[in-house]
């Protein structure tokens, strides 16, 4: 039998804790310096470092919290489908956007036309 | 008379014309090899015929699924090729084609060519020159179609989009709206009337020409209260001072955050409604917004006019 | 009905699996929900950097970064919930989920002060909006609807969470159930999202 | 559904069986609160037909105003919203649940050898989601009218149209909850409930075709949420994201909505070639050729169909670089899909073919889809698309797939398996004839498009220029054949429920596991839960030994001396 999701579990309470109250821990920390290093003066890498901050927080809530450190490959398998999948969304989409003709670009702030569209052409 | 084929008005036509027939050729036989073997084999391998069975023999195995599978394979990459090398071969831009503005609406199109001279579902293009169409949509999306020029291209609010044709036979074609755009979608359309270029010449000439874009451009440049800062510095009473517009069209300009435009029609256009976004060089930072006070055929009257200013010399 | 396997499964080990499979699946397309949002807020961010840092400034970064703590440690009571369910310990799942539900009404109640803020400083979209910059709309509008979208993931979250736990408090269901994971990988994907969106919404355009 | 019960023999006749899944229980409760996969799947198919006649009415409404060039019938809003309620019905209540949460329902579990699906409450809830999200739809759609086309493209969806957009569009997320559940419990249940001894390649391909319909509906359907919820903000609260006058782009939308209306059609698609290779070797006697590049091609296509979503917008103002991408990847899916037809023909040869109805249907699928798949290489050359979007054309290439392949599909696959559903036969020679005018009527309704689509008529207009009359002449008059051809099976499969002939356990002569159980089946599908030590397809023509072309599945065709 492949080894399914793990009956080796902790059986009783501070071995619980033992196991995640280091990540809740971590996950604050890693909070902390979010926030701090957001104000501070990067020079334009503020969001590239909150963002992979957020990153290593999700990966450390879905490994584990969402149990993918045992070992199964089918959990890892649906875990990894759908990052693919946004892999796919942002590429081709960004694809289009970062290459339009400047033109073609969307220009903020023209108003609507003032007169009403005329609704009787013929 | 029952057509089968569409008129062939521009020069892209009879290549995408050509395309479509080879296509058709592959496909035909594709479909007539499917087709047969199918037929053959219902007919061959049915029930009670005394044909052959039994294990089938060496050569149809993997081999040939591999076969099949790269023939398609190469046969999709080789249309993919060709089609794309046309593509991007169609129509390069000239830089003396003839510009038209078209401005699409529920449910009309307007058409103004570079003297004034407006058109309502309606356009007249010179046969065997490039024409160049800027257009953009007061509502919603609209889609700029010929048939007979195999040309498409959407209209959309909030930009520019470009479509570029040379015709090549006269004749009056269809124009069609062709992206979904509400009630009497099916009633937004007109012609496009292919004529000689002297023909052309003529009828633009006995067009009641309003003031040419440009002329209406100066106009606004001065109602808008533009001149005021951006004027001339001649008889100008400009106490701000502004970057100087003379030949800012198509030139390069140094920004404040050190990054180098081109002036170009996009540029102007978000000068003009979001002039906080991209600061020149040198200048202070105090142009007020013009978004909501400008719509959209009076933005293509005020570029019309800044691309019409010569640098003085 | 009375042990925890169901119809049509012919043991608990692998009914508990096909539970946390099932709902990895269902939480991979709820991760596809919210990339769609966030392709959207990606995309006007790159169309409209100086709108979105203006408005940026504007949300409630305190109230944000409390709710941020706040779900974080809702993660950690709902994990030690499912794990102390597994291992049949009654009292720490029902203390587990207990924390875990108040902590999710703290959050929604923290986001309800941020909101009604909010709307007091004008920052819903339309006439009267508090930023002149048309694309400063575009983020507020992402915002609600993100901020609106993951509290909804949220009261379901907590409509499960509740349940499951008047279910072992009343001895209804087995702690061995797979129900308990299968909710608590749902609660972490809130939390995850939310994560996500804390930069996103919160940090952008606090840098001098 | 108490009609049913009557006709089926007391169950003293056979004694010794246990009652089907049909008499396990009676009521109407029995129905409506069942967990049984084949009930649910019976429940399904009662709604999709109610849909099918209600997207049906809207073609009828719309082929017979497109009769004369002239508006006659309809107002240009009433035409908008027939063919609003035409799409948006088809597509989303009967095209995307229709193969999978009938057949697909009914027979996955028996193909794995399953008790039930995994989750048998999930599957019972998905059908009242999508029971509510239609009736919801309908009323929308009756009330208040939606005039937006099934693509709901922005700015027109979320400023300009009058209608009820919000609630067409809440219909359309409840409906996507069901397909997402409905794609979880396929997805468990295949990869979770499979009998000891079925192995991966050893599923027969319409479990292969629903586990990657699954694959997609799950990762696909949430983004069509997102954009609808994004459609719905904006135009009920007033939160721009599209608005172009605030620096929105309604190509973001389009982008979002096509990487789901593609793949969509993949959803679509799948099912049926599980179906139609279900069918094609069963009647030909001969093992499917090539079973792993079946199976390979359909996980090529439930991938990669993600990534071509761009070639529906060449037009759009995309970037031509991106047109490019698009343009090559949806040249490369082609090749999956001509793997498929060439792997069907093949498994005809040296066989010993019958033509019953399923297999005419199945026949005419092939012709029909080749047509569809080769009239998409067209779209997919970008100087050709350009000219041919957004017309006539279009409208017939994905007629030619989606009715000419996924409704033949469903017409075959439910002809095949009837006589396992409700274990009574049908008679054929009204089923060979239905099914061979469904070819014909097809043909007759849809080819036309592909002319007056080249010749520049554009979709979605009430109005046109008289050159095009012939066609549409044409194309309404094939319709009429078309319809009939669609009522006909629905005639005879209802009068066989009461007064068909009693259906043997296999009465094709088929291999599988959903044959090797009772007509219908019991409650639990087995009677003893069945090991599985071979292959799904074992056949040979008659007087050949089994082992000819039999051997290890993964090398079928291996030779043998």
């Amino acid at each position: 039998m492949r080894r399914g999701i793990g009956e080796e579990v902790p059986r009783t309470l501070p071995a619980i804790l033992r196991h995640v109250l280091p990540v809740w821990l971590a996950l604050l920390v890693l909070l902390g310096a979010s926030l701090a290093l957001a104000y501070a003066p990067l020079h334009g890498l503020n969001g590239a470092v909150s963002l992979g901050i957020a990153a290593v927080k999700a990966i450390l809530v879905a490994v584990f919290f969402m149990n993918l450190r045992r070992p199964d490959p089918l959990l890892r398998l649906a875990g990894a489908a759908s990052l693919i999948w946004m892999s796919f969304l942002f590429a081709l989409t960004f694809a289009d956007l970062t290459a339009r003709a400047p033109q073609t670009q969307p220009q903020a702030g023209q108003g609507r036309d003032s007169e009403p569209p005329m609704r009787q052409p013929f | 008379m029952i057509r089968f084929w569409p008129a062939t008005a521009s020069d892209v036509a009879a290549q995408v014309d050509q395309l479509t027939g080879v296509l058709l050729a592959i496909c035909g036989a594709i479909l007539l090899l499917v087709g047969c073997l199918l037929l053959g084999f219902s007919i061959r391998y049915r029930r009670g015929s005394s044909a052959k069975r039994g294990a089938l023999p060496e050569i149809v195995s993997r081999e040939v699924e591999v076969g099949w599978t790269a023939a398609t394979l190469f046969l999709a990459l080789f249309l993919f090729a060709w089609a794309t090398g046309m593509e991007l071969r169609a129509n390069p831009p000239q830089p003396d084609a003839i510009e038209v503005h078209v401005l699409a609406r529920q449910w009309m199109w307007k058409t103004r060519h570079a003297n004034g001279a407006q058109e309502i579902d309606a356009l007249h293009v010179p046969r065997g020159e490039q024409v160049r169409l800027l257009m953009t949509s007061q509502d919603v999306i609209h889609s700029f179609f010929v048939p007979a020029f195999r040309a498409k291209q959407d209209v959309l609010p909030g930009r520019l989009t470009e479509l570029r044709f040379t015709a090549t036979e006269t004749g009056t074609y269809n124009l069609f709206c062709a992206e979904y755009c509400g009630t009497l979608h099916a009633r937004m359309g007109g012609t496009v009337t292919v004529m000689e270029p002297e023909d052309f010449a003529r009828w633009l000439a006995v067009q009641p020409r309003g003031d040419d874009l440009a002329r209406e451009g100066a106009a606004l440049f001065v109602s808008l209260g533009c001149a005021g800062c951006h004027g001339d510095r001649r008889g100008g009473s400009a106490t701000v001072r502004a970057p100087k517009l003379e030949g800012v069209y198509n030139s390069p300009v140094p920004l404040q955050d050190g990054r180098v435009v081109t002036a170009d029609e996009a540029y102007l256009r978000d000068s003009i409604l979001q002039p906080r976004r991209d600061v020149v060089a040198g200048f202070p930072n105090v142009m007020p917004s013009f978004a909501g006070l400008v719509h959209e055929e009076e933005m293509q009257r005020l570029l019309a006019y800044l691309r019409s200013l010569k640098d003085a010399p | 009905m009375s042990g925890a396997l169901r119809e049509p499964w012919r043991s608990l080990r692998r009914q508990r699996e096909a539970a946390a499979f099932g709902t990895w699946i269902f939480l991979g397309g709820e991760a596809m929900l919210f990339a769609g949002l966030i392709l959207a807020f990606a995309v006007m961010r790159a169309l409209h950097p100086a709108g979105f840092i203006l408005a940026g400034r504007e949300t409630e970064v305190a109230l944000g970064t409390a709710n941020t703590a706040i779900l974080l440690t809702s993660s950690l009571t709902m994990a030690v919930a499912a794990e102390a369910a597994r291992a049949e310990l009654r009292r720490a799942t029902l203390w587990g989920m207990g924390l875990t539900l108040a902590l999710g009404a703290a959050f929604l109640a923290v986001k309800g002060f941020e909101w009604s803020s909010d709307l007091e400083k004008h920052l819903f979209p339309g006439d009267g909006f508090a930023l002149a910059e048309p694309s400063a709309q575009i983020f507020f509008a992402l915002y609600w609807i993100m901020t609106s979208l993951h509290a909804m993931h949220m009261l379901g979250g907590m409509t499960v969470v509740a349940w499951l736990g008047w279910q072992a408090w009343r001895r209804a269901r087995p702690l061995r159930s797979p129900a308990f994971e299968a909710a608590a990988l749902y609660w972490h994907l809130v939390d995850i999202v939310w994560i996500v969106l804390y930069p996103l919404l919160y940090l952008g355009g606090r840098a001098p | 559904m108490n009609h049913i019960t009557p006709a089926i023999p007391a169950p003293d006749a056979i004694p010794h069986e246990e009652p089907s899944y049909l008499t396990a229980e009676r009521g109407i409760g029995s129905w409506l609160l069942t967990t049984d996969h084949k009930r649910i799947a019976l429940l399904y198919m009662a709604a999709l037909t109610a849909f099918f006649f209600i997207g049906g009415a809207g073609a009828v409404a719309i082929r017979l105003e497109l009769f004369t060039p002239k508006a006659d019938v309809l107002t240009a809003d009433g035409y908008n919203r027939m063919f609003t309620l035409h799409g948006t019905v088809m597509i989303w209540f009967f095209l995307v649940p229709s193969i999978p949460t009938t057949l697909g329902n009914f027979l996955i579990p028996l193909m794995v050898g399953a008790r039930d699906l995994a989750f048998p409450r999930l599957n019972l809830l998905s059908w009242y989601l999508f029971i509510f999200a239609g009736a919801v739809l309908i009323y929308a759609l009756v009330a208040g009218g939606v005039d937006t086309g099934w693509t709901f493209y922005t700015p027109f969806s979320t400023t300009f149209s009058n209608g009820y957009v919000l609630l067409a569009g809440l219909a359309i997320i409840l409906a996507g909850f069901s397909s997402i559940a409905t794609g979880v419990n396929f997805l468990a249940t295949i990869h979770l409930l499979r009998a000891p001894g079925m192995g991966w390649f050893r599923l027969p391909l319409f479990a292969w075709a629903i586990y990657g319909t699954s694959l997609v509906m799950v990762l696909a359907t949430p983004v069509l949420t997102a954009v609808l919820l994004l459609v719905i903000a904006e135009r009920g609260f007033g939160l721009p994201v599209f608005d172009p006058s605030r620096g929105g782009d309604p190509l973001l939308f389009q982008h979002l909505f096509w990487f789901y209306s593609h793949p969509a059609v993949y959803i679509m698609i799948l099912p049926s070639f599980g179906v139609i290779s279900e069918i094609v070797t069963c009647f030909s006697r001969r093992n499917v050729f090539g079973y792993d590049f079946m199976v390979y091609a359909i996980l090529w296509i439930a991938i990669a169909g993600f990534l071509v979503w761009g070639h529906h917008m060449f037009v759009s103002g995309q970037s031509i670089y991106a047109s490019l991408a698009f343009s090559f990847l949806s040249f490369v899916i082609a090749v999956p899909s001509a793997i498929k037809v060439f792997n069907w023909t093949f498994t005809l040869y040296r066989g010993q073919i019958t033509f019953e109805a399923p297999m005419l249907y199945a026949v005419g699928f092939i012709g029909l889809f080749t047509i569809g798949g080769l009239t998409g290489l067209f779209l997919a050359s970008i100087p050709i698309d350009v000219h041919v979007s957004d017309t006539y054309y279009v409208v017939g290439h994905f007629h030619f797939i989606m009715v000419g392949g996924a409704v033949s599909a469903f017409y075959g696959g439910l002809s095949f398996w009837w006589p396992k559903i409700t274990g009574r036969k049908y008679p054929m020679t009204w089923a060979r004839f239905a099914a061979i005018l469904m070819f014909f009527g097809f043909g007759f309704t849809f080819f036309p498009m592909f002319i007056m689509g080249y010749l520049g008529m554009p979709r979605r207009y009430q109005v046109y220029p008289e050159e095009f009359q012939v066609w549409h002449v044409m194309s309404s008059a094939g319709a009429v054949l078309l319809a009939g051809a669609y009522l006909l099976p629905m005639g005879y499969l209802a009068w066989s429920v009461f007064w068909g002939e009693k259906a043997e356990d296999d009465p094709w002569n088929a291999t599988g596991l959903e044959w090797s159980t009772s007509s219908p089946p019991p409650r639990d599908n087995f009677r003893t839960p069945p090991e599985v030590d071979e292959g799904p397809y074992f056949y040979h023509p008659e007087g050949e030994g089994p082992g000819h072309d039999h051997g290890d599945p993964h090398r079928d065709q291996v030779r043998t001396p």
